[in-house]
């Protein structure tokens, strides 16, 4: 056991445990808080997987803007436990099962498709900043300005929705 | 110039579209302008055609142009081309002639009238399908004009479509053509599947060298089943027994309707159609038979109903069927110069009777019952002496148009040894005579029947109605005289004129029929023979509705039983409606209706419906509104896609 | 001894799965929100080990794009769903079953 | 265990210098405390503490001992028991956690057989890291706001949440700016691009061509520290305490320590980014050589302070004391006389000199301005910092592709 399966195996712990706990809390506050824990712990990953400017991002955006409009969100709705209604029995008695046979389908065709002989080796970083920048600035920038316009699109529309009615 | 040839039937056309679409806004002078002139144009052309044609050496005739592909389906094409030879430039002046001259009277009688763009837009109409019909170059093409005037008619004597008995009429018109042009169809159908093509070259040229076929039914070939399948056609379209019954009800359109569409141009289409496919009657004798005595009967059971009809136009109507009938006579002898002679003449003086009646109508303002007129001679003197002329004419009284045409129809049945279509048709010439001069005198002569104040009211019709009249008065005057037969030392221009069309039929039809005594003198004693007749009409008519009017009803009453008959047109229109319309009724409503569309159509549509409305009824389970749910199938989707990647 | 590249990737299928189970069992619209977002984040991780497996920048650009998308996402998501609350008085998915007010 | 540690002495070593470093911050922050109150004294000519230790210099472990004894009172009605518990630890591990990747200076020295520098981790998107941890800050706050379950702190939580997303926005322009000129994430190559000088005498700091940027980083650093006068999340006559009005002793201190390392931070962050860092702001060169000694000279001058005072008070035990701080500085100063100490404290104490000099605008600051009102700090957040922040990433970025060719 090398200090990365250390790494690794803890923080993938931490990021399952974190997503059963988003399903098991009651209360959306600690459904956030246990989103923004795993969403931490995936950045780890990343830095593990050489992307350290994803991870960063992955802090800053996800982390620390739009989990945190969540927050409030829930802060100004003061949304409080959620009631247990079941009333889509489909979603129950179809549903899970049918997740749960998902879930298996997917691990099996991924370790299938990736046999465990392909390691994964921390020293050979390819996601610094400046190559993802020359990527984006270069091949991607259609998608990249076509982004920008859609965030603003975003946000003036999350202005007229939200908006008090006049 | 005859690469101009499409711009006869184009001036209608366009003058016919400018008023159909914006004619309701144009003034009453535009459109009569319009109207008119454009025929007047396409007569103006023709008449150049005319010219140009005449200086063609006899080998350039006839002319074809083709302008382009209509139809192309496998080895099935249509070219839209014209065909141009002496018989369909006959057609083309008389049609855009009388056509025009009819065009102006229809400016003062309809000028009281509403709606005059939609008439002039299907008069003008008309005039392009008819000219479509004359001048096409293939059976097709033919056939496009055919069913145009055939729609055009139907708009034309439902012109007054407020009046029921006029919309009923227009379809009756169009029912009984629909039964024509069934066996017109047919005979299409098995044109193609014999020569391979519709065209005229072709049909006829490959026509030509088969075998003429053998008389007797037993083995008639196939060229006897296309001409009958056509004398079906033309039977429906030219009013011949039995389908003559929509004509007179096609009266009901306006007076220049029934002169252009129903005396002068259309009705001949199926006399012109015949004509065309000379060659192939000429090959079938069994059909050429059926032209024959299918005309002659009509011409004489016509002539016998026109006796008791108290309509003007009904009388009309019917001298029109049986001068039909006549023509038919003649083509079924084999003489289709003399049918295409009766034609013109037909048309000139038909065409001034109906134009006449129609400026008595419009004097009497409205009245059509001869019974209620009388003693109209010199209030209305023009109209008087134009239908004097047509009616010598369509008697047949010598020196007149009529007379030649006639004669020369008579004189070819009897000289290819028919005797007995002869002596029927002399009858129907006799019985001819008598009722038109029993209309002439009942309208124009003897006492007035009608109020005194509707005698003051009585004015000859304005000039612009009168001219045609007179100009057509000169036609059927002199119209004949282009056809003067040998034995009246005259040289039959128009005979020779037509010739070439004809030769090889005429031969053939010589060769088959054997041709007895062959002289000018017994042509000469038959024309005497047919003038007493027509003589002894007269005379008869004169005896009995200006002597002693009385004795008409006496004769009426005597002979009851025989006069019902003939008022009640031998009951066909009822014979008809029990044995065709009631049977179709109860088929239609009982099992068409209530049986097969109800239960079998309407079922069937509904149980679709119904289905589709329980499976919604199920599937709307799916759309509950939860989201949770939606989500569930998507996750279903997900993963019977995914699996069906795994396990393939 | 490093680790198998397999293992982020069944991670990201697991995390995945969860997500669908928070989406599918979650109540508060809020919640099956994250959910979604959770669903993202596990597409992310294996992006970035995709693009760590063939060595090509192009995977971390397009987890690049599913953050952008996902914060305008949120951004309207989020409004949308204060709208609700203010139409309806509830969180509850299940209570917002009609399609009209 | 043992043996693994062996093998990885590395962890070791980064595990003593975050003990060290927690524990110098800690101490800084107390202190600054101290110096907060000394100076607001003083600009409003008062003593300020004096009584316990000399110049109240024991007044920081007066205070952190008052926390320590005073009632933790744990609410009972509280939105979420958990949250609320969690909240103080996470904005204080926060506050800390941002200072792991600040280098203080540019040696290199061996430890325990592995060399390393005076820094944590040295991350080459170390810009980015700390902008993730204070863009992480702002949880703290909120949730403990939210979960008081009481209406102060729950406006105090809402505000400073919009606040601190607002004022983020202008900070991070602003350091788009540097980077531009700078052209890497890491702050020791950020630092090290500053040295050199313009001109002979000015360095070439980011401050003279980022001034704009400048001034947008250290207002919005003012506002993401909930400071005066940005302080509207615990502003004292609007909202009793604000976010923390229903934390007591120990948990409100963690608040407290996490607002007074977060000012440190920002100073850091100032100097590191737009003031050159550890790089000393005379020209490198023979004639300037002597400030070298500038370090020990001005700890012998504070000594010799010291060693007044210990004759000028009164109080037997300050007296004492001060002595004895007093013999402690000369010993510094003759040790930062060696020659290696000499070069290793060129840049800690540049560094920290500079940031103390923020430190004290900080504190100015809150002595001089008043508060704004809400809706003028939205408008001046958004309407005059963000514009002006992308405005200069514009003109910054035509000049920087001016110059590349």
């Amino acid at each position: 056991m090398s200090a990365e399966h250390w790494l690794f195996f803890f923080f993938a712990g931490v990021a399952v445990l974190g997503a059963l706990n988003l399903i098991l809390q009651r209360h959306p506050i600690h459904s956030a808080l246990s989103l923004i824990l795993v969403m931490a712990s995936l950045a780890v990953l990343y830095l593990l997987l050489g992307a350290e400017f994803i991870a960063a991002i992955q802090i800053i955006v996800y982390a620390g803007a739009i989990m945190v409009l969540f927050v409030f969100v829930i802060m100004v709705l003061n949304a409080g436990e959620e009631e247990r209604t079941s009333l889509s029995r489909v979603a129950k008695f179809v549903g899970l099962p049918l997740a749960a046979v998902f879930l298996v389908e997917v691990c099996y065709v991924l370790y299938r498709a990736w046999p465990s002989e392909q390691m994964v080796v921390p020293e050979r970083f390819l996601g610094r900043t400046e190559d993802i920048g020359k990527a984006l600035y270069g091949e991607f920038l259609l998608p990249f300005e076509l982004t920008a316009i859609l965030i603003l699109i975003a946000l003036v529309g999350a202005v007229v929705l939200a908006q008090k009615e006049p | 110039m005859l690469d101009f040839l499409w711009l006869i039937p184009a001036l209608p056309l366009l003058s016919a579209c400018v008023l159909g679409v914006v004619g309701w806004r144009l003034s009453k002078r535009v459109i009569c302008t319009l109207g008119v002139g454009s025929v007047g144009l396409s007569f103006a052309a023709s008449l150049g055609m005319a010219w140009a044609f005449f200086q063609l050496a006899p080998e350039q005739i006839p002319i074809r142009s083709s302008y382009f592909t209509w139809l192309a389906a496998g080895n099935f094409q249509v070219e839209v081309g014209f065909y141009l030879d002496q018989l369909s430039l006959l057609m083309v002046l008389v049609v855009t002639g009388v056509g025009w001259l009819i065009h102006i009277y229809s400016i003062g009688y309809m000028a009281h009238e509403g709606g005059t763009y939609r008439f002039f837009a299907y008069m003008n109409l008309f005039t392009f399908f008819m000219l479509l019909l004359v001048l096409a170059g293939d059976y097709a093409l033919l056939f496009v004009g055919w069913e145009g005037v055939g729609l055009c008619s139907y708009l034309l004597i439902g012109f007054y479509f407020l009046r029921d008995s006029a919309s009923d009429a227009g379809k009756k018109a169009f029912i009984v053509n629909r039964l024509g042009d069934f066996g017109f169809l047919l005979a299409l159908f098995l044109l193609f599947r014999t020569f391979g093509s519709l065209d005229f070259d072709t049909v006829f040229g490959r026509a030509a060298v088969l075998p003429a076929e053998s008389f007797s039914p037993g083995q008639a070939g196939v060229l006897t089943a296309i001409a009958l399948l056509l004398l079906v056609g033309a039977i429906g379209k030219s009013a011949q027994l039995p389908l003559y019954v929509w004509l007179p009800d096609a009266m009901e359109g306006p007076t220049p309707v029934s002169a252009l569409i129903h005396a002068a141009t259309m009705v001949t289409a199926g006399i012109y159609m015949i004509a065309r496919s000379h060659i192939l009657f000429a090959h079938a004798p069994l059909a050429l038979a059926a032209v024959a005595t299918i005309g002659c009967l009509t011409a004489f059971y016509a002539a016998t109903i026109g006796l008791v009809q108290t309509d003007i136009k009904k009388v009309l109507a019917y001298s029109t069927v049986s001068q039909l009938g006549y023509m038919f006579l003649g083509l079924g002898v084999g003489a289709f110069t003399a049918g295409i002679f009766h034609l013109m003449t037909h048309a000139f003086f038909k065409a001034l009777l109906f134009l006449a009646a129609g400026s008595v109508i419009h004097a009497m303002n409205g009245q059509q019952d001869i019974g209620k007129m009388g003693a109209l001679r010199r209030k209305i003197p023009y109209t008087y002496w134009t239908f004097l002329i047509a009616t010598l004419a369509i008697v047949g009284a010598p020196g007149f148009s009529g007379f030649f045409s006639k004669d020369e129809i008579l004189w070819r049945t009897f000289e290819t040894g028919n005797q007995v279509l002869w002596l029927l048709a002399l009858v129907a010439a006799a019985l001819t005579s008598f009722y038109m001069f029993r209309l002439v005198f009942l309208v124009f002569h003897g006492q007035a029947r009608y109020t005194p104040e509707t005698a003051r009211q009585i004015r000859e019709s304005p000039r612009v109605m009168t001219w045609p009249l007179v100009a057509l008065a000169v036609l059927a005057l002199a119209g004949g005289w282009v056809g003067i037969p040998a034995a009246l030392g005259g040289a039959n221009r128009l005979a020779r004129f037509l010739e070439p069309v004809f030769a090889s039929s005429h031969a053939l039809v010589q060769a088959q029929g054997q041709t007895i005594l062959h002289s000018h003198e017994w042509e000469l004693a038959l024309m005497g023979l047919t003038a007493l007749l027509a003589a002894t009409g007269m005379g008869v008519a004169y005896a009995i509705y200006i002597l002693n009017p009385e004795l008409a009803n006496n004769l009426a009453q005597t002979l009851r039983r025989p006069y019902q008959v003939l008022v009640r047109k031998y009951y066909v229109d009822e014979l008809y409606f029990a044995a065709v319309v009631r049977p179709l009724h109860w088929l239609s409503e009982r099992v068409f209706w209530q049986a097969v569309d109800v239960r079998i159509v309407d079922g069937a549509v509904n149980a679709t419906a119904s289905r589709a409305r329980d499976l919604g009824r199920w599937a709307r389970r799916l759309q509950s509104g939860n989201a949770r749910s939606y989500a569930a199938w998507v996750v279903v989707g997900a993963v019977v896609i995914l699996s069906y990647f795994v396990f393939s | 001894m490093h680790v198998p590249l397999s293992y982020y990737l069944i991670l990201s299928a697991i995390l995945f799965g969860l997500g669908v189970l928070g989406f599918l069992l979650k109540r508060s619209i809020i919640a099956i929100f994250m959910s979604l977002e959770l669903m993202l984040n596990a597409v992310n991780l294996s992006f970035v080990a995709f693009s760590y497996a063939w060595q090509q920048i192009s995977g971390q650009i397009f987890v690049f794009f599913v953050i952008v998308v996902a914060a305008a996402e949120a951004a309207v998501g989020l409004a949308i769903i204060i709208m609700i609350f203010r139409n309806r008085a509830s969180l509850n998915i299940e209570r917002i079953n009609l399609m009209k007010l | 265990m043992s043996e693994w540690i062996g093998r990885h002495p590395e962890l070791l070593v980064a595990g003593l210098k975050a003990g060290v470093l927690i524990f110098v911050l800690l101490t800084a922050v107390a202190y600054m405390v101290w110096f907060e109150r000394k100076l607001i004294a003083h600009i409003q000519s008062r003593w300020g503490p004096y009584r316990v230790g000399p110049h109240g210099l024991l007044q920081p472990l007066a205070d952190g001992l008052k926390f320590l004894f005073k009632e933790d009172i744990i609410l009972t009605n509280v939105t979420s028991r958990f949250v609320y518990l969690f909240a103080p630890f996470l904005s204080l591990a926060l506050a800390l956690l941002a200072v792991a990747v600040i280098p203080f200076g540019p040696e290199e020295f061996e430890l325990l057989g592995t060399r390393t520098g005076f820094y944590v981790a040295d991350i080459n998107v170390g810009l980015l890291f700390v902008l993730a941890v204070t863009s992480l800050g702002v949880y703290g706050v909120v949730l403990a706001g939210w979960s008081s379950n009481s209406k102060y702190p729950l406006l105090g939580g809402l505000r400073s949440a919009a606040q601190m997303i607002s004022y983020e926005l202008a900070l991070t322009f602003a350091v788009v700016g540097v980077l531009l000129l700078a052209g890497t994430l890491s702050l020791r190559e950020i630092v090290a691009g500053q040295s050199g000088t313009w001109a002979g005498f000015l360095p070439r700091w980011h401050v003279f061509p980022q001034f704009v940027a400048f001034v947008c980083f250290f207002v919005a650093g003012v506002a993401e520290t909930n400071r005066t006068p940005f302080d509207l999340p615990e502003a004292e006559s609007e909202l009793v305490a604000g976010f923390h009005t229903e934390y007591s002793s120990l948990k409100f201190a963690m608040f407290f320590m996490a607002e007074y390392a977060h000012i440190i931070t920002t100073s850091l962050l100032v100097t590191i980014l737009f003031f050159g860092g550890w790089l000393s702001p005379f020209p490198d060169t023979a004639a300037w050589n002597f400030t070298r000694f500038l370090p020990s000279v001005l700890t012998a001058v504070l000594a010799l302070l010291f060693f007044r005072d210990a004759f000028r008070l009164t109080n037997q035990y300050h007296r004492v004391l001060t002595f004895l701080i007093c013999m402690g500085l000369a010993g510094l100063a003759f040790l930062l006389l060696h020659p290696t100490a000499l070069i290793l404290a060129q840049g800690p104490f540049w560094l920290l000199a500079k940031t103390g000099m923020f430190l004290f605008v900080f504190v100015w600051t809150r002595a001089t301005l008043p508060r704004f009102r809400y809706d003028q700090l939205m408008a001046f957040g958004w309407k005059l910092l963000v514009p002006l922040a992308v405005l200069n990433v514009f003109v910054t970025s035509f000049v920087v592709a001016w110059r590349a060719d």
